[in-house]
């Protein structure tokens, strides 16, 4: 039994990934989308938080959001996976539920 | 699957600068006519939505919170209200609507709807539901 | 597997009427069914067809309208977010006395009642807003 | 002292248009003037008179036009984000091709032009938005 | 030479308002209104921060939206100035410019 | 006063998520026909604007990303970023776009459009305006 969760707000500007990070189960995915793939970076301000909140947590990124904003992929933190949409779908599918905070 | 899903209607936004919450009501209150198995939360700054003496004259606005009371009319029941939300904006139990419903299976008794829950539990009411929406 | 979306914020304004296309598309493209796509906020605005957006943008609301034709997509606008911002069919604007309506092709206006009808049926219930 | 507003966010689903239309009511009553104010982003959608609020509820197109009516508000909205989102008037419709109309009494179409006159030619420009 | 400062987001969500206070100047005014009366509040984790932020900088509530939300008058912090909007309008025709903070 | 005003456009918004960004340019990029004094503010998530690479094409977006480097043509030259903004995204001036322009009084010289300040000198740009536009 485990949740997908998505974010789409970048974790400088809201609280909504750090809220969502104190309420995933261990096991769960949570996957940053939009404005959201921010949080995904390495090498800033909110690394360190968003690594430590989700160290029992899956952690995953829209690739297509990262190319848009002019993330290198490089700059995408060690531990998070890039998905396109296609995968983002079959998670949705294998999980038991999503939760999108919004 | 049974033929009854578990429905959670998430509220983590403050009332009044934006329409979420009150939307989030009319959904609720719909809702509540297909004998799913319903409940609400309220975290972050959903909890300030149920915040009593709401008075939106002055301001122009139309004032929604009292549907919250009518909630247990619909049979709507549950709300869940994370304490470490209420703690860090330095709310207390005192501070919200006193919110009821009558029991039915328990001679009509008036019971309190709102469940003040740890953030802990807070996940364990998210994780086991069937369909979670959020506004 | 069957997929209902909610669509939660007006077109261009938020990425979320994209991401939801993108994703409505990959869903459809991996062999999964999309039982109902519910607009609701200001994510009725997404079914208008007055808008014209500038030549070499995309075109938010003809794409739903062409991926509802292909794969006979239910695009349902709720009535009463609709109501609120003033997103009419020809039935609603006679039941309303307004000379005028703005649906696009491909949607239709109807109760709250299918957003929850949607979260019974589909497997998954997914949002995009903001 | 002449004040220039700009209204961001659309009606209902933000509180911005609400605390303009507070803001210009209250600086018409202490002797100010409002030399215009602009309708941007979502702000368009507040000047469509195809909305239906609740009866319950404040009609927020109608208190636009009605202040307007009374002060002689300038009450402009902003071309490109209108046609984005879909908010016309009779002379957009005709030029677009497209078979209706949307804007309010009270409020006129008009360039980004107007925005920056505005801002040279207001004592103070204040935006209500998201 | 000052300027009126409006803010209308909550602190607890989003860290506009805390922006807001790190670039106002001495002498500034801060005009909380929508969401934005939420960093008017005593005793919160936010209080602390907005007070010493808002330290050199004059602090005020728009006495509308606080009612509107249901906090207690005698819940604004001490050292912030309710207001009304006839007295946000003669704010902001006695400052020099007005920034919004969106 | 005189006939020219000092216009800042201010933008704490990232790109695409929201338009408030594109539709900020659609604004300066008007404003700079009435011939008025004008800069643009990026700070807090304003500075992920200028981000270099932005490739929109997967998320099916229009990528307005171009238009800063033309801005040198409407004789919009002083765009000011925020360091400690910056510094708390992990970016550095190598990760934003080379934006410049012509200096007419310089024989036409290419020179940088992009002035880093910290937040303090932002602050007091923007306490050295006529008018603000946020967005």
């Amino acid at each position: 039994m485990s949740t997908l969760h998505t974010v789409n707000k970048s974790p400088f500007q809201n609280q909504t990934l750090i809220s969502c990070l104190g309420h995933a189960k261990a096991g769960d995915s949570v996957l940053m989308i939009e404005d959201g793939v921010y949080g995904a970076m390495s090498g800033n301000a909110m690394s360190e938080v968003v690594a430590g909140l989700g160290a029992n947590i899956k952690l995953f990124v829209l690739g297509a959001d990262v190319a848009a904003r002019g993330i290198d992929a490089g700059r995408v933190a060690e531990g998070v996976t890039s998905v396109n949409y296609e995968e983002f779908v079959g998670m949705a599918a294998s999980c038991d539920r999503v939760q999108n905070w919004l | 699957m049974s033929d009854v899903k578990k429905f959670l209607y998430v509220n983590r936004k403050a009332p009044y600068g934006t329409i979420y919450a009150q939307e989030a009501l009319e959904v609720v209150l719909i809702g509540a006519a297909f004998d799913q198995d319903v409940a609400m939360a309220f975290l972050d700054d959903g909890v300030f939505q149920l915040t009593k003496g709401q008075d939106t004259k002055e301001a122009g606005l139309k004032n929604f919170s009292p549907t919250f009371r009518a909630l247990g009319d619909y049979e709507v029941t549950k709300l869940y209200v994370e304490q470490e939300s209420l703690d860090e904006r330095g709310l207390t139990l005192d501070d919200l609507q006193d919110i009821q419903y009558e029991d039915e299976d328990d001679d009509y008794e008036e019971k309190p709807s709102i469940i003040v829950v740890s953030r802990a539990a807070m996940a364990d009411v998210m994780a086991d539901q069937d369909v979670v929406l959020s506004f | 597997m069957k997929f209902g979306i909610v669509v939660s914020e007006g077109p261009y304004t938020h990425q979320a009427s994209d991401s939801a296309y993108n994703f409505v598309k990959a869903a459809l493209a991996t062999g999964h069914e999309v039982s109902r796509v519910f607009f609701y906020h200001d994510g009725v605005n997404v079914g208008t067809r007055l808008s014209i957006p500038p030549q070499d943008d995309r075109q938010i609301q003809e794409q739903w309208t062409a991926l509802a034709k292909e794969h006979e997509l239910d695009l349902v606008i709720c009535i009463a977010a609709a109501q609120r911002r003033g997103l009419l069919d020809q039935n609603e604007a006679d039941r309303q006395g307004k000379d005028a309506n703005n649906i696009a092709e491909g949607f239709r206006i109807s109760g709250l009642g299918q957003l929850i009808e949607m979260g019974i049926q589909a497997d998954r219930t997914i949002t995009f807003g903001d």
